[in-house]
């Protein structure tokens, strides 16, 4: 086996071991399986919007709104605990990502029935989220003490000793998984990614198609919004900023291609939690934090170039020797 | 024609095609045309380049809409708003352009859109691979229906182009150009495939610039000319003449250029050029003033040495020398200043920048002679690429319009434009005729006799044997990657061609 | 030859003259809107219409807009570069150091465009050699750079830059007009002649629309977008040079966030982000139409914040209006 | 004809300048004919905060009070300011002298420094170790506090600060780090957040990891913000001056620079309304107050105020 052989998948997981064991080897409380944990449930909402930004990438389109959509979610779901504290929490989850998918909604139809090209309509939508917030809130903060306690402890309910909050990523993950791989719309998502023109001759709806995507984007977003305000018990104009590009990070990392047709969930995930390691990782050990930016740079751009070496297209095979040996040389 | 057999073949009509009319930004594609498919039927549709046959198929697959006109299936109006909508009334094609997904398995380009569903809707990948590969097997293609499609070649890709118009179940079955991409044996399996659904009943449109196969095939004919319906009838009832000056307004020789060559110097020796996975081992010397055929079966590694040739992959072994002196050429650019040029045959990928107009497509290798000081000149570049394509009679509304409005035919002929603007001393030409019409691949034709006249080099990939008979002075047939015979004069014959291209030869000698 | 071949027709070189061609194109669009905000802003307040307003407004786009030719000859290219932002961190740092080392003006305009250079460099490499989608390799060296920038500086800032070095970004050449405005004119038409005028530019359109056949039309593809990449990298570091004389101090979060107003720049300019499609002219409209947005809505005292919606909603309204006017016609 | 004077603070929608801004407008209300342009860009950047300015230049404002992103970068559009005749001092988190006229910091940044320290070892009487989590590297007045900070630690030997790091004023980020100076440092006894983002942020993630009595957050903090986590334990107590009152000020004296009724030079006393006045060192800064500390005692009493 050489190292184009080998899944994608396997490589990322073996990278992630080994950051963990050097880490390990500066400070071996990291490695803990609570502290392990506690990483995974750190990531979770970057694992979820990562989700959703793979089935935009998939289509070949991209949403650079879904940190914004998280925060206008989060802050609408803040407002209105505020303004009802005694509305159901069983209901503010469905809320939310009703919300995130009615946002997810105005991207998919610009660019479905508009025809705008994605990164340009979410490029847009993206400031003018932030700025509704704004408009919503008046610029000020949603505090901790404003907040019902039901509000913040929901993600944090334990179910057999992990926070919801990864329970629920983990409910993202099966389902996205088995909406990919086994519904029509799923791998309708691949086939028009990977050549719209052949999607109309097979009778795809490609703008229907991407839409149907964005609001994927955006309903997971606008979940993780809430979760997110909850978590971090504060919500504010500027939550999650920048947050986009890490998402599209964790994509690309976990082996999806950005011009579209080709990603795996389990790609996704893994590159996800790779960035989280990271991230959480930094503040822990013994790093200055001044070099914390240096570093996460340096690993995107090594774990990208690991993933395109062993993605690089290989040659015809016709000679019949080359054939059964097998081996691209 | 009696009473009877006019209410006949009216009962037999299964689609019909009144008066349709589609106009693009600038050219009326479609004219009022008429066209009616019946039952069990084999129906020729030809015509030059442009005519609009490919934009007939797009209106029945429901790819564009009509602007006029009326689509008549089993008498009843009707209309196909999207591709989804024409399969589900019982219309399939294999169109033009393979339309296919590179990263999805074979099954599922076979099956997309229409897979089998298991439980909760869900799909069912193992209903789905078992039928897939049945209806490969159907076909006779030997392909496994598990592997990604970017794993196979143009003609199995065809090949799963032609399994997926199957596997919905069509009462009208469109084929555009479907023999273009396929070589002798698998276009015996395309007609005995045809044979099986007309017997099956179905109304079968057949579109080809071949004539030997529309003669061989067809029942009827229908003859479009510059989006006009030009007339139809049975195809018992016409020569080949007939359709040909039908289809041209005029008649055609099918002769090839009388050309009595001057064979000059050596101008390109390749020697052991090898390549790990691709060739093996090529040896040839190239003169001037000759045509050099290279035959062999669809997917013989033919364009994959071409390209080696031009620096687009590296060999691993071998030299290349040009006039005597060894040259190794690293990149296109390089071959271009060495004066060897290589006219692709995928047009859409490496031939043309569909997106850009026809003259800066055709000016766009030779930038160097248009400018001054690096800085473009327009009036240069227009006369230039007037020149050129006027030699090869292209048909477009302007030199401004661009590639990727122009027919298929038309396409081509700008890429041939492209590259003999270079004025090189070689030129590889890699299926110079595929997808074009008759008329217009004399003028091809006649173009490279003239070439070597002028004492050019020609290279011709060809997988067409009365092309590569008829024009070469010489003819290499490659196999799997490697050089199985070169043959000459009174050699070069169909039997000799497709025995040593097939692999037969081979067998024969090994067996004594 | 039994029979001479017809008579070739002759194909006319164009239908549309190109003047009429850019009259309904995309640049007179923008043209429209921009004169529109012009006169709005002058209603709206009555400080706008000054030379010395009219003059500061400038500064709020004429380094993002330098950037930005180049971006949009890399985006016509079909790549993308978002790390022109921590490129001028990068480039303002060097410059710092080697101020705070006692070097001249001339020294320092040379590191500052030496380091924008080498930063698109080493963005080119990774993409050409290695063939990494840009998108991607510019996130990633976008983190790097400006962290570099911090390894460098970390709570500190950089000040002591000669009084001379000023100059570039708190100099007039005559009156109201800066050199930063007319070093932005210069840029604008050195870089319109190339993408429009010169064999280089054809290229880039070629390259932009499909790689794969402009590299069998002879053109060195990797060659073309390694220029541009340096290209960015040096337009980053004239732009570091600006800012960083018009700020008089460098800390590492200098231009934060600035690559996504540069795109925003390029794609209102009409260049299809998508690549092969685009002008300059249009980039320069789109130049003048942000940076009259936000100096009237400034002039209004409305916050930055809400300012985004309004370029948020240019962009998607600017881009979406023909589109569908087009399609209610039909 | 009425004054206005523009109001820059380093982002909107931080509670501690909507604080200030309430102030400011009571002060145009005791003054009568001041208009109050409060502003300031989206984000913490430099670049933002000059393109607020050159606006306000533009409008011809009769004053600018601003609490700068940087020292240094904002100097040469506040010297463009100054030339065309507006009035520009700095207050909170101040400006270089070239760039403005005077300087009021909140409170005396020793005093502040003595206090953050002091705060902490109040609540460990057997000394340990302690930690900062601060704004962004780039802000002066958190990296002035620090400063002062340090240089006092000499009076609690038994006191050993482990690191500083950095939580940019982002919620998450600042969680983050708070997370992992936790996880790091086992013997951690207090974490000295000088921000209001970061006592939050430090607060919570203290509560989230069930260290509740065992790590005391404190620094400076709004009331309102910190209600919930001096109830619950997380912080024995935090500091903060009245940004009311700072918004106040920081009006006031701009009012009488702007008015000519005082001038900004070494020595000088300048009137603060109710405030009293405040007398400027030879660098033109002056201190407003005291800080003041906030406990369980007294919680209640100004949750709802700021
Ligand atoms: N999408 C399009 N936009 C503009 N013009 C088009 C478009 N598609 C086809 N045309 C024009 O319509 C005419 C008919 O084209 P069509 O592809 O149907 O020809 P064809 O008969 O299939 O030719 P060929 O034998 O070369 O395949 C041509 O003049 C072509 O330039
Ligand atoms: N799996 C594939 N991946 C990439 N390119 C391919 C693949 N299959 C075919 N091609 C390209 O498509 C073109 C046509 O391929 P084809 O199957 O005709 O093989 P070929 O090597 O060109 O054989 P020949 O020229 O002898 O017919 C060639 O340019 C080839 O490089
Ligand atoms: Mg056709
Ligand atoms: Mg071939």
């Amino acid at each position: 086996m050489t190292l184009r052989t080998i899944p994608r998948e396997v490589i990322l997981g073996l990278v992630i071991i080994a950051l963990c064991g050097v880490i390990a080897a500066r400070f071996p409380n990291f490695v803990r399986p609570s502290n392990l944990l506690s990483v995974a449930t750190d990531t979770a909402p970057l694992i979820m919007l990562a989700l959703g930004q793979f089935a935009v990438i998939v289509t070949r389109c991209i949403d650079l709104s879904v940190a914004a959509n998280l925060a206008l979610t989060g802050m609408i779901c803040a407002l209105l605990n505020v303004a009802m504290p005694g509305f159901p929490m069983g209901l503010m989850l469905p809320l939310a990502l009703v919300v995130g998918a009615g946002l997810g909604a105005i991207n998919g139809v610009l660019v479905w029935k508009v025809g705008i090209p994605p990164i340009v309509v979410t490029l847009g939508t993206m400031t003018v989220f932030r700025g509704i917030i704004f408009l919503l809130s008046g610029g000020s903060w949603v505090n901790a003490h404003e907040m019902s306690a039901s509000f913040t402890q929901f993600p944090r309910i334990p179910v057999l000793g992990i926070e919801l909050l990864a329970w629920i990523a983990v409910i993202a993950v099966l389902g996205v998984y088995l909406l990919v791989t086994r519904t029509a719309l799923g791998r309708a998502f691949y086939a028009v990614g990977g050549n719209p023109h052949a999607a109309v001759y097979t009778g795809i709806d490609v703008g229907r198609t991407q839409f149907l995507a964005f609001v994927l984007s955006g309903a997971l977003a606008g979940m993780t919004g809430y979760l997110w305000v909850a978590r971090y018990a504060v919500a504010y104009v500027e939550i999650a900023n920048g947050f986009e590009l890490d998402v599209v990070a964790a994509c690309v990392i976990g082996g999806v291609a950005i011009a579209g047709g080709a990603g795996s969930v389990g790609g996704v995930v893994l590159g996800a939690l790779f960035l989280g390691v990271i991230k959480n990782a930094l503040p822990v050990v013994n790093i200055s934090p001044f070099w914390q930016l240096a570093i996460s740079g340096t690993a995107i751009i090594i774990a990208v170039a690991l993933n395109a070496r062993s993605n690089r297209p290989k040659g015809r095979i016709i000679l019949k020797k080359a054939e059964h040996s097998h081996e691209p040389v | 024609m009696t009473q009877t057999d006019q209410s006949r073949g009216a009962a037999l009509r299964v689609l019909e095609l009144d008066g349709i009319v589609k106009t693009f930004p600038g050219v009326k594609a479609l004219d009022g045309v008429n066209l009616s498919l019946r039952a069990g039927e084999v129906t020729a549709l030809v015509g030059e380049n442009g005519a609009g046959k490919s934009t007939i198929v797009k209106i029945l697959t429901g790819i564009y809409q009509p602007d006029g006109g009326e689509i008549l299936l089993d008498g009843a109006s009707i209309r196909f708003p999207d591709a989804d909508a024409a399969a589900r009334a019982g219309v399939t094609a294999i169109h033009q352009e393979t339309v296919l997904f590179e990263e999805l398995t074979v099954a599922e380009n076979i099956f997309i859109g229409h897979a089998p569903r298991g439980r909760f809707g869900m799909i069912d990948w193992a209903a789905m691979r078992k039928r897939a590969t049945e209806i490969l097997r159907s076909i006779g293609a030997e392909i496994d229906a598990e592997v990604k499609l970017a794993d196979l070649g143009i003609a199995s890709r065809h090949l799963v182009a032609i399994a997926r118009a199957l596997s919905v179940d069509a009462r009208v079955v469109i084929m555009d150009e479907p023999t273009a991409a396929l070589s002798h044996k698998e276009i015996e399996e395309l007609f005995a495939l045809v044979d099986m659904l007309k017997s099956q009943g179905k109304a079968i449109l057949f579109i080809s610039h071949k004539f030997d196969e529309i003669f061989r095939l067809a029942d009827r004919y229908t003859v479009f000319r510059d989006g006009q319906f030009v007339g139809e009838g049975k195809i018992g009832d016409v020569t080949h003449d007939d359709l040909v000056k039908m289809m041209v307004g005029r008649a055609v020789d099918q002769v090839f250029p009388k050309r009595s060559p001057v064979i000059g110097a050596p101008v390109l020796t390749v020697a052991g050029y090898s390549h790990p996975t691709e060739f093996e081992d090529i040896n040839f010397t190239l003169r001037s003033g000759e045509i050099l055929g290279f035959y062999g079966l669809v997917g013989a590694g033919r364009s994959e040495f071409m390209q080696s040739l031009i620096g687009i992959t590296k060999p691993s072994k071998g030299v290349v020398r040009i006039d005597d002196r060894v040259r190794v050429i690293r990149s296109p650019a390089a071959a271009i200043d060495e004066g060897i040029v290589y006219v692709p045959e995928d047009r859409g990928k490496q031939g043309a920048i569909t997106q850009l107009p026809i003259f800066q497509n055709v000016t766009l290798p030779s930038l160097g002679k248009t400018s001054r000081h690096g800085f473009t000149r327009m009036a240069e570049e227009f006369a230039l690429a007037r020149t050129y394509c006027e030699r090869l009679d292209l048909r477009a509304a302007s030199l401004d319009t661009t590639v990727g409005s122009l027919s298929g035919g038309n396409q081509q002929k700008v890429v041939i434009a492209k590259w003999l603007a270079t004025q090189p001393r070689v030129i590889i030409l890699d299926e110079p005729t595929k997808g074009i019409d008759i008329g217009s691949k004399a003028a091809v034709h006649d173009f490279m006799a003239e070439l070597a006249g002028a004492g050019l080099a020609v290279i011709m990939v060809s997988s067409e044997i009365p092309e590569i008979l008829g024009m070469s002075d010489r003819v290499i047939v490659m196999r799997e990657g490697r050089i199985v015979a070169e043959l000459e004069g009174d050699e070069m014959s169909p039997e000799v061609l497709v025995r040593h291209a097939a692999g037969i030869e081979e067998q024969l000698e090994a067996a004594q | 030859m039994t029979e001479p071949r017809r008579a070739p027709r002759t194909i006319p070189d164009r239908l549309t003259s190109p003047l009429r061609r850019n009259l309904l194109g995309w640049e007179s669009l923008l043209l429209i809107v921009g004169i529109a905000i012009f006169i709005l802003n002058a209603f709206a307040s009555p400080y706008f219409l000054s030379a010395w307003s009219l003059s500061d407004a400038t500064f709020n786009f004429t380094e993002k807009a330098m950037i930005a030719f180049a971006m949009a000859l890399l985006i016509v290219a079909g790549e993308i570069d978002l790390s022109v932002a921590s490129i001028i961190a990068l480039a303002s740092t060097a410059m710092g150091a080697a101020a705070t080392a006692g070097a001249g003006t001339p020294v320092l305009v040379l590191i500052g465009l030496g380091t924008g250079l080498l930063c698109g460099a080493f963005n080119g490499t990774l993409v050409t050699r290695l063939g990494l989608p840009s998108i991607v390799v510019t996130i990633g060296t976008m983190s790097l750079f400006r962290g570099i920038s911090y390894i460098v500086l970390g709570d500190g800032a950089y000040r002591g830059y000669p009084t001379s070095f000023q100059w570039f970004g708190q100099g007039y050449v005559f009156w109201v007009i800066s050199f930063e405005f007319v070093l932005f004119a210069v840029l604008a038409v050195i870089f319109g002649l190339l993408l429009h005028k010169t064999n280089f530019g054809r290229a880039v359109y070629a390259v932009g629309n499909n790689p794969t056949a402009a590299l069998f039309s002879g053109i060195r593809v990797a060659r073309v977008k390694m220029t541009l990449f340096l290209l960015t990298g040096l337009m980053s570091g004239v732009a570091a040079i600006c800012l960083t004389a018009r700020l008089g101090s460098t800390r590492p979060s200098i231009a934060l966030g600035m690559e996504l107003e540069v795109v925003t720049m390029v794609v209102l300019g009409g260049v299809s982000i998508l690549g092969g499609a685009g002008s300059i002219p249009g980039v320069v409209i789109a130049a003048f139409v942000l940076g009259l947005v936000t100096f009237g809505l400034g002039l209004l005292n409305v916050p930055g914040i809400v300012m985004s919606i309004f370029t948020g909603a240019l962009l998607i309204g600017v881009i979406a209006l023909p589109r569908l006017i087009a399609k209610w016609r039909r | 004809k009425e004054m206005r004077i523009a109001l820059v603070v380093k982002a909107l929608g931080i509670g501690f300048f909507e604080a200030a801004n309430k102030g400011a407008e009571e002060a145009a209300k005791d003054l009568g004919d001041v208009k109050i342009i409060y502003t300031g860009p989206t984000d913490t950047t430099a670049e933002g905060q000059i393109e607020v300015l050159n606006s306000l230049i533009a409008q011809k404002v009769d004053a600018i009070a601003v609490t700068a992103n940087d020292t240094d970068a904002l100097v040469p559009t506040l010297k463009k300011a100054m030339q065309r005749g507006i009035t520009v001092i700095s207050w909170d988190s101040g400006v270089a002298p070239a760039g403005r006229e005077m300087q009021l910091n909140p409170s005396s940044t020793e005093l502040i420094g003595k206090m953050l320290i002091k705060m902490a070892a109040d609540n460990m009487p057997d000394g340990g170790d302690v930690a900062v989590l601060s704004a962004s590297s780039t802000a002066t007045n958190q990296n002035n506090w620090i400063a002062a900070m340090k240089s006092d630690m000499g009076n609690y030997p038994d006191i050993n600060l482990v690191t500083t790091v950095y939580g940019d004023d982002l919620a998450d980020k600042s969680y983050r780090e708070a997370k992992g100076l936790i996880e790091k440092y086992p013997n951690l006894k207090a974490i000295i957040a000088p921000t209001s983002v970061g006592i939050v942020a430090a607060a919570k993630a203290v509560t989230d990891a069930g260290k509740i009595g065992e790590i005391n957050v404190t620094g400076l903090g709004l009331p309102s913000e910190m209600a919930a986590y001096v109830e619950n334990g997380a912080s024995k107590s935090f500091a903060i001056w009245n940004p009311i009152d700072l918004g106040y000020a920081a009006t006031e004296i701009a009012y009488n620079l702007a008015k000519g009724t005082a001038k900004a030079e070494p020595g000088a006393k300048i009137p603060m309304g109710r405030l009293g006045e405040v007398t400027l060192d030879e660098n033109t800064e002056g201190a407003m107050a005291d800080p003041f500390v906030y406990d369980k005692s007294n919680i209640e009493q100004f949750k709802d105020i700021f």
